[in-house]
């Protein structure tokens, strides 16, 4: 067992380190600090994909065949942990987390040739179409049909918490294409043209007043079927291979822990009065790295067995489960160290466009950013979906 | 001792509840959304009408003399609907400070005007640096030979930029954070020196910070006459706690209510998400966090006259775990609506909104335990 | 609405004052301060429960003509109350506030006559024979057998938690005389003479060292028909009945607020080091005080609408089941104050049988107190069964 | 970095599962305990043969040089079996003491003993009125021509009854609470003046109070002649509770398990308990809590040897948080056996005793989650 960093993973952090110092701009820092979501806008997340692009880092999971980087799981860690830490960006996960690893493992070499390097380079913008307003955690009982008629589908029905449909020129989608055997039967997993006649997206605001999820309506959308990924029917499974790459989480303490150096900046500074000499918040704020210290050292065991070629286990639920819950515990925390000035709610959006606001900048993401991470432990498989899953794999129950 | 409602109070409590669901149900609220509207001047002189302005204020200067039980009773319904009416700022806040520390003429000269609906009035009294300690008053007040100048900056003024009077602290001797010293000044808001920055409130309403720079008042502008308005202070402030936690059950009783619907109704895997058992457990809890919030808001109200520390121990207890109990319920009833209830197509989102600016006002859950706490030991060694 | 009580109700508390300055002594006191179980040793209740009978208090919830006091709810709610400040015993609940209701409901005249006299003075001790090893919270599925043999009932099987039946001379029990319809049909309540041939009493000891349960074995015990309450198969009613009774809960803030008191004494005085000026220690005592003031304040709202005649609605399992949560919140405050004391195991019962230890007095219940209140979120219903309760009954669901 | 075990590591953890599997089953347990006895002369042999009790030692005096970690792996292995051996005390704070402030000669002496199995040595340090305060030492050490003289006492000690020697702490200078000026010396048990008055301990194995009257000791009894052994007492402190927090996985792990298999198996209403999604989550919530304690647990071992601010941080972090969590999983093991998990007739109580036992040792979650956040906040200051 070791605990150190070898000195090629320290050299690799160096190389990271450097390129974030010469990549990120404080425009960038800014603006992703003011974000409340954990998406970045596309307006801040496009520049910083380029910048990985043309370093050959956009795409880490990805095999090199297809551009990845061939990083070890602690190389991985590291870049994560370090564009955590330097306030970098998101990059949107919906191409290069998501639909990326689908088409690298079951598309065709046409599809692979045609979508890949526009994932990798940021060309394209992606967004998911799997649930449907009547579906929520029960996934497998979609409703949008794809009729086929010659080579193409004819798509009707609706999609709903579809985050970034507004930005996106694509979306991968599950659609019925057979209602006769049971409901996990029957699904294709198709790519859609998001300006395809027929398509239109509703917005939908969410509490912490962003637009970030939409609603999306296919009225009679022609899709070719060669946009049909793997086998007709078995689009169940193709979208499960991607939920594990959604609900992995993987690396989410590094995130937390500068969420959490954000409260004490506040209490330290910016907030009413002098709350950091408070003692029960000091030790609040000590409960909350105490389990983003546990989260992070779990995180560490799993990428050690990955790196020594072990199987971790059914850790990804626990992962999602705890992230989400510390993520709203600083939130939470945040909150409280405002004082009164959580009173006073600042509707624009996006935050890093005002110029000036009741409240000094650092306090104005804090309660946009409490309200949207409710939806943490919703989306994505609820806190409720993840203990029934922990139940049965971790207990066997 | 009976605890029932009297007849006069059920019939109050019936006729705001019947108000409340007539005019503050989710449509009208979405459509007053809609087209921008804050609380309406209409709905205020039906507040008069119905003597809810004259509630809690004396009977010598046209109130009706109700007290902190009445009031809540009023605000648990006020709650059930989200109502975002100025009725805390104006008559519990602004009125009681002018019926406890007023002298005869400010009283007969504001009050009944209050009870009419043709007097708002705002209660200028925190400040940043002092977060939620009530006697850190760093706006000083100057005697001249005119009368009085105010320079200083309040925080977290609620409704100020409808209302026609300030009641504004400021520090008459002393240093910051002493007890003694801090006189209560009636200031027009409209004065000279006083500028407001006004910005949508959490949960409904307006919330303004105000800079009083050389604001010159007359020499009848202090209230009463009283250098050491602390206690009154304080107490307004107790009583404004109480009636927000009566309307903090209001908020929790109708989320519990929707929630419960939404899961009997809302089908996944073929049946109504209450089939499933967490879920049902979790919706006891929320259940017995009403009733507990239920019994701890009317024993603030209850103690709301007794002798201070016990009226505020009361409160701060009701505060602490009301403030708890009402942010459980409320994450719960969004996590249990799941993505529907993050959007703001639903109304969980505003109760939750509301229920952080309860948490923040007056001071949250931590330092309410922690007032209870000195209280207490204060209480052990007397 | 009137937060005080009445001249009528002030005198009657006087009353009680006077009376239990008068009947409490030191040693009950002390024995009652140093019993962990909720449950009072036979010898410290029987002299509490003989001074109350002769005072005419034993019996609170009875009616006049079976020797009730006529109290209103006001009354029974001062008198508890009293009780507890005081550090009064408990009398054992078993005689009068279990089996003497339904007898009294539902008793035939012998029945009355015979046994309701006898749970008056005291007499008599009682015991409860409901659960069994299989059945937990599915108490309709007890075994225990009575076969009719000619105007006896001839009993075989077992009962379990049976607390005090190794001091009680008299049973109520649940017994099975048909197994053919429904499981809750065919059950019948019968009253055992505990000394009839047959009966076996083997002690359990639970882990806070007490012997307060056992488990009773029934080897072709004969038990007259007579005793057998109202008809033949519907014994699941009458118990019912009396469930509700056990349940209630009804009068346990008073109680809890004696508890936190003592690990307010605890932590200014005996505890090591000095843990009351600890304010992390202070803000958790508040909390719980807090909690106990709201259900304090719950149990006089239901108390003022029995007065009126009105149905307090559903609130015996909240009750039930806040009064054990917070029970379990100062026992577990208790041993958190100890520090260092609590590494020191007592195993001699009683403890205040004891002349020295290396505990002083006042910590010695302490972690046996801890250890005995883990039951109550067990017994008497689970948390569990009361939250099914409380979501059906109160939220509809 | 790889947190993966070696292949050593893994022999090591494998060995001592099988050891506890045969030796420290529930019938084993019962059995000793029906018989009265304690933790056995001969299992401590067993222990010294199989390399134990010379793990963590130096390997100039008949240790294995050993680190955190590998004691960490011993001692979970303890906690699935709910071992009460002397480990701790003899090991960890008693020979680790002596590794750490030792003069040469007295490390030669006594530490191949040691590790021999041949001498138990308790550790006496914490005193009533310090509670959990390390530094607060009112036993005191007056030198004179003949060596020295004790006098004092001394709460919470360890298996005493069985310890050849104890190292006991004694302020030589400074007053009560001062960090300087406290010194460690090596007491024989049966010295003089040294009177133990001895207890069942929660959880299993004994505690001593010892008083020292007029204790005489030679010159040379002063551990390594130091007379500033705050610091070694902080780091054996940590060191121990690392171990125990290591003991606690085991425990929770052993509890899941157990409770998991009970679930599934007992039947209520013609089904398993398991079916109760309420049950199954909770279970869920007690499985995350001790892969959370496994990680914590981990990472104070990690830390171990680091300098004291960064050690003292992991150990306090995951003496809070395991204390939770072990409390947790333990109260929610009873709770879900139902009135058998009440009754000694079941382990769990057993497990639960011990838990509180984990909990009070070395100090609760509050007094950890101080000691972090003081650690913090002069970490932000530095």
């Amino acid at each position: 067992m070791n605990f150190s960093f070898s000195d090629e993973e320290k050299a690799f952090r160096e190389e990271v380190r450097e390129f974030l110092a010469s990549v990120l701009t404080p425009d960038m820092k800014r603006a992703q600090g003011m974000t409340p979501s954990v998406f970045s806008d596309k307006e801040i997340s496009d520049p910083w994909h380029r910048a990985l692009a043309s370093k050959g880092w956009a795409a880490p999971g990805w095999p090199p065949e297809a551009g990845g980087p061939t990083w070890t799981p602690a190389q991985r860690w590291i870049f994560a942990t370090e564009c955590a830490k330097a306030g970098a960006p998101s990059v949107s996960p919906m191409g290069v987390a998501m639909v990326g690893p689908v088409i690298i493992r079951f598309g065709t070499p046409e599809q692979k040739a045609k979508y890949l390097p526009r994932i990798l380079n940021g060309e394209d913008y992606w967004c998911q179409g799997y649930s449907e307003p009547g579906s929520g955690s029960d996934l497998a009982s979609l409703k949008t049909r794809a009729v086929r008629d010659g080579d193409h589908y004819v798509i009707n029905g609706t999609k709903i918490w579809t985050t970034h449909a507004h930005h996106a020129n694509m979306m991968f989608a599950l659609v019925r294409t057979d209602d006769t055997g049971r409901k996990q039967e029957g699904i294709s997993f198709i790519l859609i043209d998001m300006t395809s006649p027929g398509i239109t997206i509703r917005p939908i605001l969410t509490i912490g007043g962003d637009h970030e999820v939409n609603q999306v309506f296919f009225d009679d959308v022609r899709v070719p079927v060669e946009n049909r990924i793997g086998e007709e029917g078995l689009g169940w499974t193709y979208g499960k291979y991607l939920l594990e790459f959604e609900r992995g989480g993987g690396i989410a303490a590094a995130r937390l822990r500068r969420g959490l150096q954000h409260v004490i900046e506040l209490a330290n500074g910016e907030a009413p009065g002098q709350p950091i000499d408070d003692p029960a918040l000091a030790m609040k704020i000590s409960e909350i790295e105490i389990d983003i210290d546990a989260l992070e050292l779990t995180e560490l065991r799993i990428m050690s067995a990955l790196q020594t070629g072990q199987n971790p286990g059914a850790v990804s639920s626990l992962l999602k489960l705890r992230n989400s819950e510390i993520k709203q515990a600083v939130t939470r925390l945040a909150v409280d160290v405002l004082g009164y000035d959580a009173l006073v709610w600042e509707p624009t959006r996006p935050l890093y466009g005002l110029n000036r606001a009741t409240l000094p900048e650092i306090e104005l993401p804090v309660v946009p950013e409490y309200l949207n991470s409710r939806a943490f432990t919703i989306f994505g498989g609820s806190s409720e979906v993840q203990r029934d899953i922990i139940a049965k794999l971790m207990v066997g129950l | 001792m009976d605890l029932t409602p009297t007849e006069e109070q059920r019939l109050l409590r019936e006729s705001a509840g019947r108000f409340v669901r007539a005019q503050y149900n989710a449509d009208a609220r979405r459509k007053r959304a809609e087209a921008g509207e804050g609380f309406s001047a209409g709905a205020w002189r039906e507040f008069a009408d119905l003597g809810w302005l004259a509630l809690p204020l004396p009977e010598a200067h046209g109130g009706l003399g109700g007290g902190a039980v009445e009031v809540g009773m009023l605000m648990e319904a006020f709650g059930e609907g989200l109502v975002d009416s100025p009725y805390v700022s104006t008559v519990i806040l602004g009125a009681g400070a002018i019926a406890a520390a007023g002298s005869p003429a400010q009283q007969a000269d504001l009050l009944p005007k209050i009870a009419e609906g043709a007097l708002r009035v705002a209660f200028a009294h925190s400040e940043r640096q002092a977060r939620y300690n009530l006697a850190d008053v760093a706006t000083h007040a100057v005697k001249d030979a005119d009368g009085w100048v105010l320079d200083g900056a309040k925080t977290a003024v609620l409704d100020a930029d409808e209302a026609d009077l300030l009641i504004v602290s400021a520090r008459i001797h002393g240093n910051r954070a002493d007890a003694k010293g801090i006189g209560l000044f009636i200031v027009p808001r409209d004065a000279e020196g006083v500028t407001l920055t006004t910005d949508l409130r959490l949960g409904g309403g307006k919330v303004s910070q105000v800079r009083l720079a050389g604001v010159r008042l007359g020499a009848g502008a202090l209230l009463g006459g009283l250098e050491d308005a602390l206690p009154v202070i304080e107490a307004v402030s107790d009583h404004a706690t109480a009636a927000l936690c009566a309307e903090a059950v209001g908020m929790m009783q109708t989320l519990v209510e929707t929630t419960a619907a939404y899961i009997k109704t809302r089908e996944q895997f073929g049946k109504p998400l209450s089939v499933n058992q967490a879920l049902r457990h979790r919706m006891a809890d929320m259940a017995v966090a009403v009733e507990e919030a239920r019994s701890l808001a009317l024993r603030a109200a209850l103690f709301a006259d007794a002798e201070p520390a016990a009226r505020a121990r009361a409160v701060s207890g009701a505060k602490a775990k009301i403030g708890r109990g009402a942010r459980f319920v409320a994450e719960q009833a969004v996590q249990l609506h799941g993505g529907m209830g993050v959007t703001e197509e639903l109304e969980i989102g505003a109760f939750l909104k509301r229920v952080v600016f309860f948490d923040a006002m007056f001071g949250g859950v931590d330092h309410h335990l922690k007032r209870h706490a000195a209280l207490s030991a204060a209480g052990r060694a007397a």
